[in-house]
């Protein structure tokens, strides 16, 4: 399953020690950058002080915990995600994604990046104060388009263009990496049943699974009673403060705010809002009711559909007899997908924003245009991104897999995921879930193809490096603003603090008293 | 025969006689042992396989019994689940909290069966009609609960949860003691055993022949005298109670439960395994339900992408070859291999 | 004041779409008579008897069981009163024993009926050789026996009134006496007896008085030998009227 | 203009739905309403359509000889389907319900495997044009004006035609229609093969509308089933456009006024609420209607 080439292994000897890799790693990449751009070099310079910083706090925070099991055998990696069934469309490209994760893993790759610390200063310090240059018209959007130009006048920011280096070993702490990856079937009980078997039968060191936020909460309870590490590689609407549970999707805060601010401003303040009537659409509704009014703009009707809607003539009217500057489309699932084929017939033309369509299920390329004409989309990942790095995860992406159809943001997401469960356990020197997830906690930098992803550890989210996306009439991709790095603020500003005090819940904005002055429906 | 052993013996159901017995007195001290000998996962796994048969006893009782067909029934099954997970949520803090969430369950979905059934038979509504009124109550219950993701459909310190479903339901327990794991493997045996018995009791006494007799001419048994609507009224309450006992065992086995649970998909499941394992006989449905469980749970947990063409074949296959469900003609088939013991078995 | 009968209708209608099936059927029958009904196909039997027994409801009109208006009950509740039927096609469950087809009929409480209705049975399962505690299937039963199973399997409910409907319908000449003795031997017990019937001949064995229904009427009444004897009945069974 | 425009939105909705749920049944009719088949692999049967008008318009066919040749397709695959399984389980209704629920899963999961997640879908063709403040598709009016042509045809089949007495008789009494020389199992295969081909016809009518995707037959059954048995056996071509008609009138206003949830639940509660007082359904109301105004002479 795991396709990995059982070629070159250089099975390294027992006790790794705990700060060697990461400094190894950082050593390598600074050969790799000699003779490359200063911004390279002084991203190197940086992620190698972050190791030597992670490594001098090393011995406290991880040494102590090596209570590791027997180094030999496999890591096992456990994913479960939908291979069959009505959510096989997303469940196979992160299946997919994690299958190539783990066969460069095993072919002694890795991502760059490494432990900067709880502040994220290394991500940060790779760019530049200013802000990004915005796109406004061709001239502009070119550079961003690119990710920046070492040359030009507008530079703002750069990136690392190679950033799969040697890891220094095959496989992990000298183990071959397994991936066990039964298929949910788009059925909750039957993900229950996986979830316990990864963990009781195989006894998995680490978990990656779950599309939906129901899949998510179905196997939480169990995760949390064995103390599972488990990392969920979703976007979704937020909240989760869980001990156990690293969140590495995208999340209502990073992805909103900023579609609105940019719609409220480019195309006027009156929203419609037509939302999924479940808790994603519900909850991310009520994100854009309570901030809409901050930047000016103004919800004149939500409308919320339940799932099993297919024929939306009576929503399209309502939006027409409403008259709003722009729709606000937060539709998920195939059903709900025919919005846009039938509001494009019935000659709906407003400009749409969305934080959930294209990325996943790639609607601009299965709807013919212009059905998506004037999308706007927050998003963390697209396979359009037309940085060098991304460029070259494709490549290596669609050579393992030349019959895929598209690459998600969710693919992505597991994709770098996977890598960072294997630098955090190649920092803890151990796969002893307690001491990975206390590594996981040290403030990890990883350079995933989308940019660079910050795992907060106060929240176990991460920070994003978010795009603005839009589809023209002829459903070309183009990304019209970027922000390198948006942090999950939510739940720490309610105060949540998982290093300090363990948590095993999901916040909803109604807990807020921030939102609390907004009613939610109706 | 003495009158207890008369009705757990008597026709109702197949199997009977000596050998038979024994066989199910060996598979019993079988599902005994069984947790000595396995992991605590395959312990969990097979209570879930058990809990889903009074589900299906439910189903047979109804269908294959009294000849009424319901598409919906795991509206109750979701209905009970989702009252214990309120009762019992509210009540954490009482040691009585889980046993009067059961109790509450099980009286909420009686009593919205009750309210429907009345609806329904009283109304003599025509029989093919049943099971797709009975299906959209499902999904009528499936789309509100769909859409309670927010606080305003919080009941005391419960929040319904919407589409992601409700979480942290209590197990269930007296006082200081939960079930878990083996001892909740045991509640599901015990309640399994108690559900079988208890039906094939019924259905062999005098109540039992006029549900059958229900079933087969309605209007005979009408004009001797019976208010076939009360009975059938009574059964269909019945079998909401038992899809209601399975819908508690489930939330306390995953502490957890989701409005997909009694949204299409899931409202076939019951009338599949009393299809394929014959709906004349509680055994046979007893049977296939734990074996249609296990066999999805086993072709899912090797990731094989063909789990859902080699159901579906199957289906097909076993009701082109055993019309009248696979246990049940097998059954029929062993009874003519060995016409001793059925002549033992008449006496 | 005389008792009321046991069984009357008044001015009973019924229509389907544009025809007519029973035109203000007015209907007397006398506790412990035997009545037979008789008309040819369209005539009318099978809906008067539909509603009799409380299958169809009527459009207007009454009908009154031993004086009791029961126009608005349950088929079931008119049983409960003391009703029996049998149907035209036999009904008896082919999938139970002859043990429990016997054991299924709900039986009154009332201990004076139960006495009688014990006897009545007696009679009847003595007349055509059944055994209560048969566990053969109905359903291996040959075409009489389970004509006759039926007939057991309502009197097992110790009815006052019985309706039956072609009770011989399909049986040979020695079954059809067997079932006409019977019925005269029930009558005898006092027990009212309606009989729709096509057979002339079976209506001349075992009727004491006649109704003939025509086109949703009672056409003609009165005791066997002088309907049979009726110049226009004969017209209309052989299709002249 | 503002009263004008919202009236004929409200009227082109209300066709559009009751389109929508007329097409959605239009197979299962046939298969449930005349053969008693509870067919759980109709929206397969749809789903099938839909892939081969999909496939059909990207290898070069135009759009509008492929909705024939989907039903041509599916219609075919029917019949097969039809002598191998489903004529073991007439007067078998449960059976039936079971096998083709296995006929679905295999369906749908084989059109994942073989096809992918989803297909690109085709262009709805057809522009639109507005009036006051709404817009409105021309493909939809087509899809209006093909259901009725649709009805007219269907009941000029089962009404006029040889095959529709035969049909007619052969379902209504098979040991009757085979004594007066009707080969009901070829009826029955043409039935059901006909049934199969209208699902895929609507399948491939709807679309350029909808998501291409394996499971997306699943969408239909619910809004199917329910058109179906509302509108009732007495007459099932009637009764399915009266049902539809009467749905659609239900949830176009309340989902207009108070959006999608609850259109969706008024929508789920009416019929109930019909099904209950109207126990066989909308088409022997309308028959008994019809009786009653043959009797006064006034039709």
């Amino acid at each position: 399953m795991s396709r990995n080439e059982e070629n070159d292994k250089t099975v390294r000897t027992d006790g790794v020690d705990a700060s060697a890799v990461p400094q190894a790693e950082a050593d390598r990449g600074t050969d790799r950058g000699t003779g490359r751009g200063p911004a390279i070099r002084r991203r190197s310079f940086m992620q190698g002080a972050g190791a030597t910083a992670a490594g001098l706090a090393m011995p406290t925070v991880i040494r102590g915990l090596k209570t590791a099991r027997a180094a030999e055998g496999k890591v096992k990696i456990g994913h479960i995600e939908d291979l069959s069934g009505n959510l096989a469309v997303y469940g196979v490209q992160k299946f997919h994604a994690a299958q190539l994760a783990v066969k460069e893993i095993n072919e002694g790759k890795t991502l760059k990046g490494g432990p900067v610390g709880s502040g994220g200063i290394g991500v940060m310090a790779n760019y530049a104060a200013k802000a990004p240059v915005m796109g406004d018209g061709d001239k502009d959007l070119k550079f961003v388009n690119k990710g920046g130009d070492m040359t030009g006048t507008g530079m703002a920011f750069v990136q690392d263009e190679d950033v799969l280096i040697d890891s220094g070993e095959s496989g992990l702490l000298g183990r071959e990496v397994e991936l066990i990856a039964p298929d949910g079937q788009s059925n909750n009980n039957i993900w229950q049943q996986l979830t316990r078997r990864l963990i009781q039968e195989d006894k998995v060191d680490c978990l990656v699974a779950g599309f939906t936020s129901a899949e998510r909460e179905a196997i939480r309870p169990i995760v949390d009673k064995a103390k599972q590490l488990y990392i969920y590689t979703n976007q979704y609407e937020g909240g989760v403060a869980d001990s156990n549970t690293f969140c590495t999707g995208a999340i209502c805060e990073q992805q909103v705010i900023p579609v609105v601010d940019y719609m409220v401003k480019t195309f006027g303040p009156r929203i419609y809002t037509i939302a999924a009537d479940y808790n994603f659409g519900q909850l991310t509704a009520a994100w854009t009711k309570a901030f809409a009014p901050l930047v000016g703009g103004e919800i004149i009707q939500e409308e919320f559909v339940p799932l099993s809607v297919s024929d939306f003539t009576t929503s399209i009217a309502r939006i027409q007899a409403a008259k709003p500057d722009w729709v606000f489309t937060l539709l998920v699932g195939s059903n709900q997908s025919n919005y846009y084929p039938q509001a494009s017939a019935a000659g709906l033309e407003y400009p749409m924003a969305s934080t959930v369509n294209m990325a996943q299920g790639y609607e601009h390329r299965r709807f013919k245009p212009p059905s998506l004409n004037r999308m706007y989309n927050c998003i963390n990942y697209m396979e359009e991104i037309p940085t060098a790095r991304n460029q070259a995860f494709v490549k290596r992406w669609y050579e393992m897999f030349p019959d895929d159809p598209y690459i998600g943001q969710m693919a992505q997401n597991t994709y770098f995921s996977i890598h960072l469960y294997a630098k955090a356990a190649r920092l803890a020197g151990t796969t002893d879930q307690e001491s990975v997830k206390k590594a996981l906690e040290s403030g990890f930098s990883i350079e995933a193809p989308e940019g660079a992803v910050f795992l907060e550890p106060s929240t176990h989210h991460c920070s994003h490096y978010i795009r603005l996306a839009t589809a023209d009439a002829e459903h070309n991709v183009s990304f019209v603003r970027e922000w390198p790095s948006i942090q999950p603020w939510w739940l720490q500003r309610i105060g949540v603090n998982l290093v300090k005090h363990k948590e095993y819940k999901q916040y909803i904005p109604d807990e807020d008293p921030f939102f609390s002055m907004f009613g939610k429906k109706k | 025969m003495s009158g207890l052993a008369r009705l757990v013996g008597g026709p109702a159901d197949i199997g009977r006689g000596p050998v038979f017995w024994s066989l199910v007195a060996l598979t019993l001290l079988g599902f005994a042992l069984y947790p000595s000998a396995v992991s605590e996962f395959q312990v969990s796994n097979t209570a879930y396989y058990l809990l889903n048969i009074p589900l299906g006893l439910g189903m047979a009782l109804l269908w294959g019994y009294c000849g009424v067909l319901s598409f919906g029934h795991v509206a109750y099954f979701g209905i009970a689940g989702y009252s214990y997970g309120v009762i019992a949520g509210n009540l954490s803090d009482s040691p009585s909290g889980p046993v009067v969430g059961a109790l509450g369950g099980l009286l909420v979905s009686a009593v919205v069966a009750g309210v429907f059934g009345y609806f329904v038979f009283y109304a003599r509504v025509q029989k093919w009609i049943i099971p797709i009124l009975t299906l959209v109550l499902t999904l009528l219950l499936e789309t509100f609960l769909g859409q309670t993701a927010g606080y305003q459909w919080r009941i005391g310190s419960v929040l319904l949860g919407g589409y992601n479903g409700m979480t942290g339901i209590p197990s269930f327990g007296f006082g200081e003691f939960e079930f878990q794991g083996t001892s909740f493997y045991y509640l599901c045996l015990v309640l399994v055993l108690a559900c079988y018995f208890g039906l094939r009791m019924l259905l062999n006494s005098g109540f039992g022949q006029v549900v059958v007799a229900i079933r087969e001419d309605e209007l005979r048994t009408e004009t001797l005298g019976y208010d076939i609507r009360a009975r059938q009224w009574a059964v269909f309450v019945l079998s909401a109670v038992l899809a209601g006992l399975s819908g508690l065992l489930y939330v306390q086995w995953g502490n957890y439960i989701t409005p997909s649970q009694v949204g299409l998909l899931q409202a076939a499941l019951p009338v599949i395994w009393t299809a394929v394992g014959g709906s004349t006989s509680l055994l046979a449905v007893v049977i296939a339900t734990f074996a249609l469980n296990w066999l999805t749970y086993t072709l899912s947990s090797e990731g094989n992408q063909y789990a859902m063409v080699i159901i579906g074949a199957l289906l097909v296959v076993t009701m082109l070859f055993f019309p009248r469900g696979i246990v049940v003609m097998l059954a029929e088939h062993l009874d003519r291999l060995l016409p001793r013991a059925r002549r033992e078995a008449r006496r | 004041m005389t008792t009321a009968p046991m069984l009357e209708t008044r001015r009973l209608n019924k229509r389907f779409g544009g025809v007519v099936a029973a035109d203000n059927i007015d209907l007397s029958v006398e506790t412990g008579e035997l009545r037979c009904l008789i008309g040819p196909n369209g005539a009318g039997k099978s809906t008067l008897f539909a509603m009799l027994c409380g299958i169809q409801r009527a459009d207007g009109g009454q009908i009154l069981l031993a004086g009791r208006d029961v126009t608005h009950m349950q088929a079931f509740q008119r049983v409960r009163l003391g009703v029996g039927l049998t149907f035209q096609t036999n009904r008896a469950f082919h999938q139970l024993s002859v043990r429990e087809n016997l054991a299924i009929p709900r039986i009154p409480h009332d201990a004076e009926r139960r006495a009688l209705g014990a006897e009545r049975l007696a009679v009847a399962l003595e007349t055509f050789g059944l055994d209560p505690e048969d566990e053969t299937r109905a359903g291996e039963l040959s075409h009489n026996q389970l004509q006759w199973l039926e007939i057991a399997m309502v009197l097992s409910g110790y009815p006052d009134l019985i309706l039956l409907d072609e009770p011989a319908a399909g049986m040979a000449g020695e079954e059809t006496a067997r079932t006409a003795t019977l019925l005269k031997r029930l009558n005898a017990t006092g027990l009212t007896i309606v009989v729709v019937e096509h057979d002339i001949a079976f209506v001349k064995e075992v009727a004491q008085s006649v109704t003939v229904l025509h086109q949703g009427r009672v056409f003609a009444e009165g005791p066997v030998e002088a309907i049979t004897a009726n110049e226009e009945v004969r017209k209309i069974y052989l299709g002249k009227a | 203009m503002e009263t004008q425009s919202l009236v004929l939105s409200l009227l082109y909705q209300l066709g559009t739905s009751a389109a929508f749920f007329f097409l959605a049944a239009v197979g299962l009719i046939i298969i449930l309403g005349m053969m008693n088949i509870i067919n759980l692999a109709h929206g397969e049967l749809m789903m099938m359509g839909a892939y081969t008008a999909t496939i059909a318009t990207h290898a070069g066919v135009p759009f509008a000889l492929t909705v024939p040749l989907a039903f041509l397709v599916v219609a075919a695959f029917g019949a097969v389907l039809e002598r191998l399984i489903v004529r073991r389980f007439y007067g078998r209704q449960l059976g039936a319900l079971v096998v083709t629920w296995g006929i679905s899963l295999v369906m749908g999961q084989g059109t994942l495997l073989f096809f992918g997640p989803f297909m690109p879908s085709i262009k709805i063709p057809g522009g639109s044009f507005s009036y006051g403040d709404f817009s409105f598709s021309e493909y939809w009016l087509v899809l209006i004006a093909i259901s009725v042509a649709l009805i007219a045809l269907l009941w000029w089949l089962y009404n006029r035609t040889t095959y529709g007495l035969q049909a007619r008789a052969a379902m209504q009494d098979a040991t009757m229609a085979k004594s007066l020389g009707v080969r009901t199992g070829r009826v029955y295969t043409l039935t059901f093969s006909l049934g199969a081909g209208l699902a895929g016809l609507s399948g491939a009518l709807i679309a350029p509308t909808a998501t291409i995707a394996p499971f997306m037959g699943q969408q239909f059954v619910a809004p199917a089933f329910i058109t179906v048995v509302v509108g009732g056996a007495a007459n099932v071509i009637a009764g399915a456009v009266g049902s539809a008609t009467l749905l659609a009138a239900v949830k176009t206003p309340v989902g207009m006024a108070f959006g999608a949830f609850y259109g969706t639940v008024a929508l789920l509660f009416a019929a109930l609420v019909i099904i209950r007082i109207m126990p066989d359904g909308i088409s022997a109301r309308l028959q008994r209607w019809f009786d009653r105004r043959s009797r006064s002479g006034l039709l």
